[in-house]
């Protein structure tokens, strides 16, 4: 029997079957019911950040080649797959399994053991923090796109969400050295985003530009993305489920934060979007719908450390700054021949800086500007320079391996055929490549067809 | 040498790529075209408003082949295209003065 | 440290860290809770009324051509991010601040001072009306696509959610006249799509017709837009969106009347999309797709004033008339050579006007058929007139200026060749244009490429 | 008055106005706050599931040819339109409508009359469900796509709706004998996928497979769907509104459960994920990445009737078989002649019955392998036959009529040009089919016309 | 038996086939295709980076004709086509041995 | 006046054309084709079925040009476009009895 049934007789009813010892506890208190909604509350922000990555997905796809988006697709679904078994088996436990000197966790594998047993909160937790976990990965595949070979880039997937990722989350939300010295970074301007771009950088070193991406004297040239619309697509489901990345990562069920939250989240956005469309017109003349992209997830990006500890002013101000930066890092990171097409770089790692040392300047409290000394901006310094090190350090060593084992980058043939065709055997569109309607299927004889249509058409 | 060219109905194209080869022909190009001719295109209503397609897609098939083969080849694109209604398509075949395989220089005859 | 808590700890803990004089005043209360639980539903109606911004922009671009289509979600980024800004320096204070006359507010700009502290409340319900403003404004953006200028687009969004809608805001949910004379407007009819529908009309009618649009002797012809599946996509992102649009419109935890409202306006979604497809079937032998999903937002927008007030069966109506009535007012704007292309002046327009009247006639307690008399109705019949009149003539001194000043209307040849190239300098999907694998980037002597990839293949 | 009020005074001022009766009688208590929490709470799952026709509607276009890309999203919109009226008229009373031996419910029509009043949970509780109706039907629509006439669909989906899926749902949702023998199916494996999945076979086999779909031999010959990410983004959206379909399936504001629940669900998809690309690649030699969308889903199925019951290694462990199965079962669907465009036969049927037993298998309890005995199992069977028993009837007297009346298969030359010219006048992608730009629409004089833009090139 | 193919603007495609249309013309096949001349392309800024369009999308038009009506197609064509500004593009005329009309197998001047 | 055709590789294009600037044609037009040759197709296994792709991305160039220029550009195409491997394409040339450049209405030469 699957029916909502009066109040009274659900509460006692379904809870006995599905949890017995559970309803037993709570019962119908205060307590019991503010759990439950909390939990509530997470799904919805689990599901946001969930839907992040079909985000990341068609804002990947539609910036770059249609020859390549199966590929890309396909990076997008494993990653957040590979990257909840993994972070699940290993990931969550060093991240806050039982700590060894502030470093690292030890125990909680697969859930399992250690200081919590297996709840409502734990469960929820995970999923919520599984999605982050992808999340870090994930803007990785933004800066190798259309060069790394498919099987190098699970590796990386599974390195960043069971290690690279977990130990940074180790030094700060995981309660390590970094949190102890007072770091603040409220949803993971640093934590995730620099996290991802700092990978992405190094990986997009390691493996080179994409055959075209310079000419002959080193100049950059533009590869514009196939498909402007998935592009904005994905910047809106992005700032969707960001609403639920930062709005969740109140965690806990305080309306005033979450309320908070929200409209920070929504000014930083809006002001990334109207400062890159505005420099964009003023420099070249037009305005640039993917940079107007690229600076609303900047301000998304500088708005996670402190979006409930920065004012609505704050909180435009630097959407209205990352809305330049975004901009400047693009051609900066062009000018030293890094070859990053979606600008993944510039986005998670460039503003994830500044939103982390936002907080230390214009924190309601402690902020530099806002009375309360240049304490907290060291802490945001030491911390934004011991998270870049211990990921440049460890991809490094994940990118340098791969590279030396042959396995990193595509065959160029590969890369100008498109990944497509060779790592998955059928192009992303096959009926652009291959014509419409493949195969051209009419092979039996005529008079086993009915006659072709000719209503509406007139013999002349 | 020759150059046969076809246009013809988009389904057609398997088929007949299928009778050339039988036929020993051991390459082609076919390029998506559009056709306007005495098979009329679609008059529909879309959302409301009269929507009139005046082009129906078709396939172009270039073919370059020696003279003596040229007839043979016709003959068998016009067997397998033919569908018996409007819009079937033509074939035609114009002249050629040297073909060039690029990957050994090979002309005429020897490039195809 | 970043982890759930048991519930007790985490009650005190972490609202002590976030927010502690808010935590001191609530305790573990059920106002508290309450007033908690209140925040996370309209976080919830939030991001559902935002991702409507992503239904909004698939659907403009799938119903466009190809050549507009970076243009037009260009816009779509733009009037979410320029309409939250302004809202908030602007809309909302004239929407929601102190009244003069009860035709304005005139304080709160930018959230600040006025009758109201920031807190939970007024944050939450910022963000919440936001995406209703930038909904209003976007409607326009489908009406005058394909020709309309980005610079003029981007003041006629501005002027759009800092005047033109928040005083039709005032006059009604902001408590001025039209409220006080018993306007009932649920969720936005009137005040958020006929408002929108209105200044689309205004604004196509101040372009023209886009080139071809209407043949020498002004018989409309169809321009089909580029993309059914995204134009589908679109329908079903504002379907989905819609459900925080009406539901979040109950604006209090009300179970019975969400639950309510959910239905009634799922209900009038379906009834708009099955007389949409038979009527096309009757009238072209052919299920028209992009009619069906006119249908679809025609019923969805006829609901929207009464989603609280009608019957399940008084909804279902509503939607089937509003599918029938959509497929005539498309009709009837192309025989008055106003070029519409994706249908919104049908749908917000001509469905705004319905739905706001249907309120009058099937009201469950005051409606003319339900037997409350013709009061209601006159009430109706009189806001909406108000509104069109004050819509009508703002927007057309807007569009008018505009015009004036030769910056309205993109040049012919910006036209033909497509919005992208020039407003942008890219097209939105640049290799449909100009040939796969742009730029062809195989510039390295071929020695120096690994040979071409021969596994498969035989040579003959 | 459109505004949050302080909530003391919200709760009784606007509850007043919308539900006099209701407010007076719940009062602000803690069984009030629960009943309108759940409602919340059902609202999201209400909608994500929902969102799931999006999903379909992506993956089913992007799995097929471009041709048919306006058919098959033409459908899906229709699916979840049709279906919600139908299963308000008709549907719900046969599911939950008083019973008549355990068969089938009789009253309830129009949610009206029966065993309850009109009140929030059967209002939100029909929402949640009309979705789920949709789903079952609108897995046909995969299994059918590229041959099938959209009249003959509109018809099977309206039977399914009405009463194929209903009858199921009342045999075990709605309490009949199944129910009553004890079968466990927290949300569907067979109620919903299962019986998709068996109309989906019963209609492909009805119709006969594709032109071109097998060779002279009767080999298989694959058919790419023309759009990868349309169909990833079709999978993700999927994967996000099942954690509603199955989240929501608790039921209850039960925390532990929908926190345990959304865990078991994320790592089910991700084995499937896992297995299919690795199975892929051993085969192969490359990743398919169709296959990994169709291994996310198969998860998903998978866990669908354990959700609640099952450990997360269990879970897990049902996904990666699942991946593997659904593998299997596609190229044995392929085998038997049967074609499949989408591969909804072995997702929604192979891993539907993959699922029902597993719990049998599995369940925490009463599993065979967790110390339960057979008993358990022993009922999955049975009830897993009768549902396919019943929709095998019931499905190939529907299709077999339609065959019969010759209104089931579209004529050859429709299918061999596409279903969207034929059925809908337009194609799907009008610009692929005709041209970039039509109607090519300069036909104006050019002395009307400004002269070409010169701008930024030069005479040579 | 003639061939003319002409390279225009896309935009024009519409006005010379309405003008052909009046002129007799029964049929033409048109394809996409990209030019390369003295029209350049656009230098565009996109995210930064120089973007430069080397090719222009133009139409190209291939019409069988009767060696008499030739010149009064190229006439038309050349007449609809120009804008006047660079990038009108071109009209060719080369021979045809042989036409075959694949749906009744008639030749030449029949075939059209 | 001739016309020159060049089947090619896709990525060969931009070479290609670069090198033809350097050998001073003014313009050319380029086509999406497909190619079926020496050069197989691919088999490959999409949700467990074989999928066959018989034809090759190819582009098309095509190239008016004086009769005394023909050799050099075939020389520079046949250079830039050469992988050594199979399915490098071919060149062709045939003749053109007339040539209108559509803006000014100059013919052969001076319509290049
Ligand atoms: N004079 C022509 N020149 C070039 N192509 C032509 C000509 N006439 C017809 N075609 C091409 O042949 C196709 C079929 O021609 P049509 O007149 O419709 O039918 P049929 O060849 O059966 O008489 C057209 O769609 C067009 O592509
Ligand atoms: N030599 C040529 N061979 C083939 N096509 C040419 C040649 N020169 C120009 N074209 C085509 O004609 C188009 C217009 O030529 P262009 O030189 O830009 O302008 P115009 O014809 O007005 O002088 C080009 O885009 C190209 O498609
Ligand atoms: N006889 C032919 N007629 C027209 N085009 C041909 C012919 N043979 C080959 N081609 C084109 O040339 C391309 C390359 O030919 P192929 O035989 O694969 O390699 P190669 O030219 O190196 O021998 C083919 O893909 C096809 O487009």
């Amino acid at each position: 029997m699957r029916r909502l049934a009066k109040v009274g007789l659900l509460t006692g009813a379904l809870l006995l079957v599905a949890a017995p010892a559970y309803a037993q506890q709570d019962g119908p208190t205060l307590e019991a019911l503010e759990l439950n909604v909390l939990v509530v509350f997470l799904m919805v922000a689990t599901v946001l950040v969930f839907i992040m990555h079909a985000g990341f997905a068609m804002l990947e796809a539609g910036m770059t080649r249609q020859k390549n988006a199966g590929n890309i697709v396909g990076k997008n679904l494993m990653t957040i797959t590979l990257g909840i078994i993994t972070y699940y088996a290993v990931g969550w436990a060093l991240m806050y399994g039982t700590q060894v000197g502030g470093v690292v966790g030890t125990d909680m594998f697969f859930l399992r053991g250690g200081s919590y047993e297996p709840d409502a909160l734990l469960e929820i937790d995970f999923a919520f923090q599984a999605m982050f976990a992808a999340t870090a990965a994930t803007i990785v595949s933004g800066a190798v796109a259309e060069r790394m070979r498919f099987g190098a880039y699970l590796t990386v997937a599974v390195v960043m969400t069971a290690v690279i990722y977990p130990v940074v989350g180790a030094w700060t939300w995981g309660g390590g050295w970094l949190d102890q010295l007072g770091f603040v970074d409220f949803a993971g301007s640093t934590i995730v985003h620099l996290t991802g771009g700092v990978a992405g950088l190094v990986g997009a070193a390691a493996l080179g530009a994409r055959i075209g991406k310079f000419d002959a004297a080193g100049k950059p040239r533009a590869i514009p993305g196939h498909s402007m619309p998935l592009a904005a697509l994905g910047v809106l489901l992005l700032f969707f489920g960001w609403f639920g990345f930062n709005g969740g990562s109140v965690l806990a069920l305080d309306g005033q934060a979450i309320a908070g939250v929200l409209v920070t989240t929504a000014l930083a956005a809006s002001g990334g979007a109207v400062t890159a469309a505005l420099l964009t017109r003023l420099t070249n003349g037009k305005y640039d719908v993917a940079m107007i992209g690229n600076g609303i997830l900047a301000g998304l990006v500088g708005i996670t450390a402190g979006a409930d500890v920065l004012s609505n002013g704050a909180a435009l101000l630097v959407g209205l700054v990352a809305g330049l930066l975004v901009t400047a890092s693009v051609s900066f990171v062009d000018s030293i021949r890094i070859d990053d097409p979606v600008g993944a770089i510039s986005v998670h790692g460039t503003c994830g800086v500044l939103g982390t040392l936002w907080v230390g300047l214009f924190h309601v409290d402690d902020g530099l500007f806002t009375g309360g000394g240049p304490a907290l901006l060291g802490v945001q310094v030491v911390s934004v320079a011991a998270v870049i090190a211990w990921v440049a350090l460890t991809s490094a060593i994940l990118f340098g391996a791969l590279k030396a084992l042959g396995q990193l980058r595509a065959d160029p043939d590969w890369e100008l055929e498109g990944l497509d065709l060779h790592e998955h055997g059928v192009p992303g569109y096959p009926e652009l490549v291959f014509g419409a309607g493949t195969p051209s299927t009419d092979t039996r004889p005529a008079r086993e067809l009915s006659a072709d249509r000719t209503d509406g058409r007139t013999e002349a | 040498m020759k150059l046969i060219t076809a246009i013809v109905k988009p389904t057609k194209l398997e088929a007949i790529k299928d009778a050339l080869e039988a036929h020993g022909v051991a390459g082609l190009t076919v390029t998506d075209v559009r056709g306007y001719g005495r098979q009329r295109g679609h008059t529909e209503i879309y959302r409301g408003a009269q929507y009139t397609v005046e082009f129906v897609p078709k396939v172009k098939l270039e073919l370059l082949a020696d003279v003596l083969d040229v007839d043979g080849i016709v003959d068998a694109i016009v067997e397998h295209a033919r569908t018996g209604e409007v819009g079937d398509g033509k074939v035609f075949v114009s002249d050629v003065d040297r073909v060039v395989r690029i990957r050994t220089g090979e002309e005429d005859r020897d490039a195809l």
